[in-house]
């Protein structure tokens, strides 16, 4: 195939080609896909599966796992719309209730799977179930409504016409963008994934790092739950669902590694964007639904093989 | 010129792997193809924020109508807002929303009414009282709550309790090997209801092997084939008829009218019934 | 003896990589019965040649005749299947199979029932061992072993083939004389069955005392082939690095101060008990021992990577704490471990994230947030100081050659200007010039007031170097000896344990 | 606690350790329990997810990953649904049909990972969504029903008293297991996996072995999925929802590692028993769904904490 043929040339960026010729594809089927409109749209829609897949980065590339965030989200937002109805609390309290629940559970995952020794999956496997029902018991099945303007407009207002997810989406992936790059806890994090024997013997307390790394993403994902919950103006139990691999795939396509010690936030934010633009789009040129996952799996694998093709080149 | 006559209707569905969406969606196929009319329908996933971003793409796509079946009473809502903001009309299909009154109309049955002619159909067969064994869907889901909230309704004032009750996430296999962790428990009850028929036949199998046919009636919702074929043999005794097809026809009807600038009522019901050997050849 | 026809020739061999040309045009001979010994500096290409001859990677440029027919080999299998065996530099153990399997690997012998036939594969592993004397036991799992245990095994893997051409990049990295021997036996035995054997090392005296011929390569570049009868050393090393080097170990006496650290009844379950020593400043201490004597072991748990037992530790008169790695490091210890691949090296990072990975924190402020000039400047001071030959110092360290993979390590612990700097192994893979540049280095550490603790299977380096022995065997300290009583005899000798009974 | 210190003493046992404590905290709370009947009945229930993870298990031996199962149950199901209906086949049709669609599944997942260099995890998670689409296309979503009385009795019927799916489970369990332990493709499962670079330069054909190991867990998910289809009389494009991370859960729940190598299929029984005993278990002494997943998250945990304990000191 030709396209094959140019993107192995264009060495190193065969995932940005990947999806610039998907964006292309996208725009000759559908008179809609690439519009203003659209486009913010896409970026709107991508923005709460994008700060979770940030979390799930920088787990994967410390040289975990992390199966637990799609909970996370679920009891973050129950909880965090406890205290989120109309003249209860200030807006601070749901926010600070939501952080400090992935917090929490960012914690249980990190001390299990490095104090414990217990291998990520199955910690990370664990509190996913656990979060699951406890987001159905703190909520006893139903959903939590009725929530305050304040709240509500937390995900649903804009910012200078911009809406307001995408900033903070933008704000998260600076910050992390930042960490990973220009601050000695990004280095260990590369370090600790790449080799943890090497990196204990360099004076590197590879535990608490770990610690941090799933903090991070439990908070990322606790903010990530009550983002959604105002989204979709609901603290709903069963909120969050297959985000833990939707976060992963994000990562994993944007070519971090699932062994550790690899991986870029730029990648995985075009992991994420692919996803999304193929169910975008696959919408808007309308393929029959069972054909849009059929659809789905193979530009997945597609993609993906043009960037090690042109990796292995180059 | 003739684009512009053409009529684009946009519906985002709860869920394409279901049975039962299945048949309304085909239902919409048809008859927007008998119709002339332009139809994109979109797979929700089960996912609230997976409909609202559908509604969304609808919204930049300009399309003349958006129907939705929502999965979500609140957590669809925003998308109704979304499409009211953007002056597309939208309304609701098979379930409805919170903020409902935005809606143009909603065209369906009303959720609990299904758990509530289950359980009528129920102490019609049994009397009012009995044990019952509750099978549902994935708890939280909003067809989980108001078909129990219509059983308990329908139950209210017997003597019918729930001495158990458990989730197979619609599941087949799942209710199957529910069935037979309860009947190994020694768990006694006389009436198994299951939120679908899917879970119901599973169940219905798992009694069967133990050889307990004789004293527990199975009750399900959907009337799917293979439970109509059941109650046709007399091994389920009934589940509750939602006309799938006559809701997806209707649907699209409703959305010409709607484009057409035709005035609409604000509720068109397709009711549910009662399934059993008695009316079987009815459905 | 077999006559002398030809094996093997390459010819104007190519091969490169993003941003190296690895091996420009070179040519290599191998005859049957012949030990061809390949040197060259760290980088020179050695091992890129010999992985295109053994089928890991295509070359793109040249010919190879092997018995005069042109070959390529497309894959490992290809190149086994027409009598090529390799025993690569990098250690390639499969760490939770046994010995046996490991040796074995894809030509079990199988039973009538094609399963396994383990009886059969025990004895042939353990007639393999005979021939080796070799003391492993097959069934052991393979990560149980000590890094000269594995190489010895692969030792025994390579010979197991009975192919026709054997490639031994670096053999003798980790291990010591004792096995040399063995192996060199081993190898003797081979070429008088005809057998043609491409000999990579650093070390000088191995390659006097076993080679026939060297092809001498620079730059990725063929310099000359030569008989080794009759080669001086000199000549040798001024091919090879294009210069004279005048002392291969500087060793430059310098005044021994107080003492630095004290280490008293420091045990280790199973391994050793109750061991003391001290060091003082200005002072290099060697260990020497045989392969398992517990040398590793001693080091690592004096760094707190193994938990001790029991045992003081004693720094400037002070006791210290040393419970992990960052506490040692805290203390002012560096250790350059034996093993780099695994514990000296984050091979998926560059070189320079690796250079600075220990002392990270000096190149911040705020103790988090990166200067990164002031890193790069570190780092390219580094590289040149220690001539690591790089691409650039974003290259992937794992894609680096093996002595300048070493350099890494060694580089990464000099940055962190330690006060007691434990070497275990440092000179693994290092070429000759190299070596004397490090050597030069620790010497003038040891001037400054440091204290050195120097484990090395190399005798020469271990009594060229120190200026005082501790000999083990068997996790026990059987001797200590000053700069003036060490000979090579009498260490070899406590190392075996009879110094106790004398 | 003393259970831990208890088990800590038995070393490498860890496992076996904690399942014997579950059943008899379990045999406690209900007397149902440890009964005859209702050990049949868990050993029927656990056979099929028995069966495809013990597929999940040799690909993570070989340094794998498969997410693929749970669909392939649903397209083996639905294909062989398709050729069950009464007098129309011989039953070999029906289930070569699933075998081989497991086969053609498992294929594409290993020409992809090892052939094409994609990471295992894009791949499968490729091909699931792929299968979930075909699941649905092969029978227009909707179920396939009208099982003819020779298909039905596939996973129904009975040899001798014990129910045919658990002599089917204990036939690929002996069969797996004698070829992981004692033929030479078993041990060059290990040894991929293991170490990858180093079995290519000993000369073993790395690619076909893993292409091997992916079309035998195919196959093994395709034969579930048929039995699944048997057992629960429908070919449902939804079936084997999660298939396949219970399969991975219990092969690691088993000791089995996540980066290849190590892996033992006793563990696998024992990690799949377990997930079983406790669904039943808890359904038995009608624990409240919501808990019931928090009390399984946690036995999950603490179980293999208990087994790494044992294995640290031992
Ligand atoms: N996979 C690779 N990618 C990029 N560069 C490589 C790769 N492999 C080797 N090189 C480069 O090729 C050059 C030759 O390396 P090679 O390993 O052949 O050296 P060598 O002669 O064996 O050295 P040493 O004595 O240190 O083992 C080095 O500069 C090395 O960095
Ligand atoms: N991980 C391990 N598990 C069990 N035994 C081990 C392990 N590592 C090392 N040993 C054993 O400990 C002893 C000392 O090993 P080691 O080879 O590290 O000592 P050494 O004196 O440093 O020798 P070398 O010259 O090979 O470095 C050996 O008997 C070895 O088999
Ligand atoms: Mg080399
Ligand atoms: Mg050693």
């Amino acid at each position: 195939m030709n396209i094959v043929r140019l993107c192995e040339r264009t060495s190193k960026f065969g995932i940005y080609i990947a999806f610039i010729l998907l964006c292309v594809v996208l725009s000759i089927l559908s008179p809609y896909f690439f519009t203003v409109k659209n486009i913010v749209n896409i970026l709107n829609q991508v923005s709460i599966i994008g700060i979770i897949a940030v979390g799930s980065t920088i787990v994967l590339i410390s040289g975990g796992l992390d199966l637990s965030p799609g909970a996370i989200v679920a009891v973050a937002g129950v909880m965090a719309a406890h205290f989120g109805h109309p003249g209860q609390y200030p807006i601070i309290v749901p926010i600070t209730v939501a952080v400090a629940t992935g917090l929490a559970f960012g914690a249980v995952n990190g001390v299990l799977t490095s104090l414990g020794k217990i291998p990520p999956f199955i910690v990370t496997l664990g509190t996913m179930t656990i979060g699951r029902g406890l987001a159905l018991l703190a909520c006893d099945g139903m959903q939590v409504i009725d929530l305050s303007e304040r709240y509500i407009s937390l995900a649903n207002s804009e910012i200078f016409g911009i809406p307001i997810l995408i900033i903070l989406f933008a704000l998260v992936f600076a910050v992390f963008q930042f960490v990973l790059t220009k601050m000695r806890f990004g280095r260990h994090i590369y370090a600790v994934g790449g080799n943890e024997t090497a990196s204990h013997v360099s004076g590197l307390n590879v535990n608490s790092i770990k610690i941090a790394v799933y903090m991070l993403a439990g908070a990322l994902a606790g903010f990530g739950g009550l983002l959604l919950s105002s989204r979709t103006v609901v603290g709903s139990p069963i909120a969050g669902q297959g985000y833990e691999l939707d976060a992963i795939a994000a990562a994993v396509i944007g070519g971090t590694s699932t062994t550790g010690g690899v991986g870029k936030l730029t990648g995985t934010i075009i992991g994420a964007l692919m996803i999304q633009v193929i169910s975008n789009g696959l919408d808007m040129i309308n393929v029959p639904s069972y054909w849009q996952q059929i659809v789905k799996g193979s530009i997945i694998i597609l993609a993906v093989f043009i960037d090690m093709r042109s990796r292995n080149k180059g | 010129q003739s684009e512009d006559a053409t009529i684009r209707v946009g519906a985002t569905m709860q869920g394409m792997n279901d049975t039962y969406i299945r048949i309304v969606t085909n239902a919409m196929e048809e008859r927007a193809e008998e119709l002339g009319v332009k139809l994109s329908i979109l797979d929700g996933e089960a996912k609230a924020e997976k409909q609202v971003a559908q509604v969304e793409n609808l919204i930049a796509q300009d399309v003349d109508v958006i129907i939705m079946n929502p999965i979500s009473l609140d957590g669809c809502a925003p998308a109704v807002e979304k499409a009211v903001k953007a002056g597309v009309p939208i309304f609701t299909l098979v379930s409805v929303v919170k903020n409902q009154d935005k809606c143009v109309t909603y065209v369906g049955s009303d959720a609990p009414e299904s758990g509530k002619i289950q359980g009528e159909m129920i102490i019609a067969d049994n009397g009012t009282s009995g044990r019952v064994a509750l099978i549902q869907g994935p708890i939280g889901h909003d067809a989980q709550i108001g078909r129990k909230q219509g059983l308990m309704e329908a139950f209210a004032g017997t003597n019918m309790k729930i001495v158990v009750e458990q989730t197979a996430n619609w599941q087949r296999d799942q209710a199957l090997s529910l069935m037979e962790n309860w009947l190994q428990a020694g768990q006694e009850f006389d009436i198994v209801v299951a939120q679908n028929d899917n879970m119901a036949m599973g169940a219905l199998k798992a009694i069967e092997s133990a050889g307990l046919s004789d004293s527990i009636k199975v009750y399900g919702i959907d009337a799917t084939s293979d439970a109509k074929a059941a109650i046709e043999a007399g091994r389920l005794m009934g589940t509750v008829f939602q006309d799938a097809a006559g809701q997806g026809k209707m649907a699209i009807d409703v959305a010409v009218r709607i484009a057409n600038g035709e005035s609409v009522e604000d509720v068109v019901f397709i009711p549910y019934l009662p399934v059993n050997k008695s009316n079987l050849a009815d459905f | 003896m077999v006559e002398k026809s030809c094996l093997l020739k390459m010819e104007g061999v190519s091969k490169s990589f993003p941003g190296v040309k690895a091996l420009k045009d070179v040519t290599f001979t191998l005859n049957r019965g012949e030990v061809h010994v390949l040197m060259g500096e760290n980088g020179a290409g050695k091992s890129t040649l010999m992985k295109v001859l053994a089928g890991l990677y295509n070359r793109d440029a040249g010919r190879i005749l092997l018995n005069g027919h042109d070959v390529a080999f497309h894959s490992p299998s290809e190149a086994i299947a027409a009598g090529i065996s390799m025993i690569h530099q990098e250690l390639m153990p499969i760490p939770h199979l046994t010995v046996a399997e490991n040796i074995y690997l894809g030509r079990e012998p199988v039973t009538f029932l094609r399963t396994i036939d383990r009886r059969k594969l025990e004895a042939m592993t353990r007639e393999l061992f005979e021939r080796l004397h070799l003391n492993i036991d097959p069934w052991s799992i393979m990560k149980d072993l000590s890094v000269a245990e594995m190489q010895m095994v692969e030792i025994a893997k390579a010979t197991s083939w009975n192919s026709d051409i054997i490639i031994m990049d670096e053999p003798t990295s980790a291990i010591t004389d004792q096995e040399v021997e063995n192996l060199f036996r081993i190898i003797r035995q081979l070429k008088n069955e005809g057998s043609g054997i491409i000999y990579i090392s650093h070390k000088m005296d191995e390659i006097f005392e076993i080679g026939d011929i060297i092809t001498v390569f620079r730059d990725g570049e063929y310099v000359q082939t030569c008989p080794i009868k009759g080669l001086e050393r000199s000549r040798l090393i001024s091919m090879m690095v294009g210069r004279e080097i005048q002392d291969i170990f500087p060793k430059t006496e310098c005044a021994i101060a107080d003492t630095i650290l004290e280490v008293k009844d420091l045990t280790l379950p199973g391994i050793f008990e109750k061991l003391s020593f001290q060091l003082h400043r200005g002072e290099i201490l060697g260990i020497a021992g045989l392969m398992g004597a517990g040398r590793t072991e001693l080091v690592e748990t004096l760094f707190g990577i193994r938990k001790k037992s029991e045992g003081r530790i004693i720094k400037d008169g002070k006791a210290i704490i040393i419970t992990s790695p960052s506490d040692a490091i805290a203390n002012g210890f560096a250790i350059v471990s034996e093993d780099r691949k695994d514990v000296g090296l984050v091979l998926k990072m560059s070189v320079g994230r690796n250079l600075t990975l220990t002392t990270l924190k000096n190149y911040t402020f705020w103790g988090q947030f990166m200067q990164e000039k002031r890193e790069h400047v570190s780092i390219q001071d580094q590289i040149r100081r220690l001539s690591i030959k790089t691409a650039g110092e974003g290259q992937q360290v794992s894609t680096l050659s093996g002595g300048n993979q070493q350099k890494v390590v060694i580089g990464k612990w000099l940055l962190s200007n330690p006060d007691i700097l434990i070497m275990d192994e440092p000179t693994r893979g290092i070429d000759v010039a190299a070596k004397a540049e490090i050597h030069k280095m620790i010497c003038s550490l040891a001037c400054e007031g440091k204290g050195i603790i120097l484990i090395s299977s190399e005798l020469p380096e271990i009594i060229g170097m120190s200026d005082r022995v501790l000999v083990m065997h068997e996790g026990q300290i059987t001797g200590e000896l000053g700069r003036n009583d060490f000979t090579q005899e009498c260490i070899m000798h406590m190392a075996t344990g009879q110094c106790l009974e004398d």
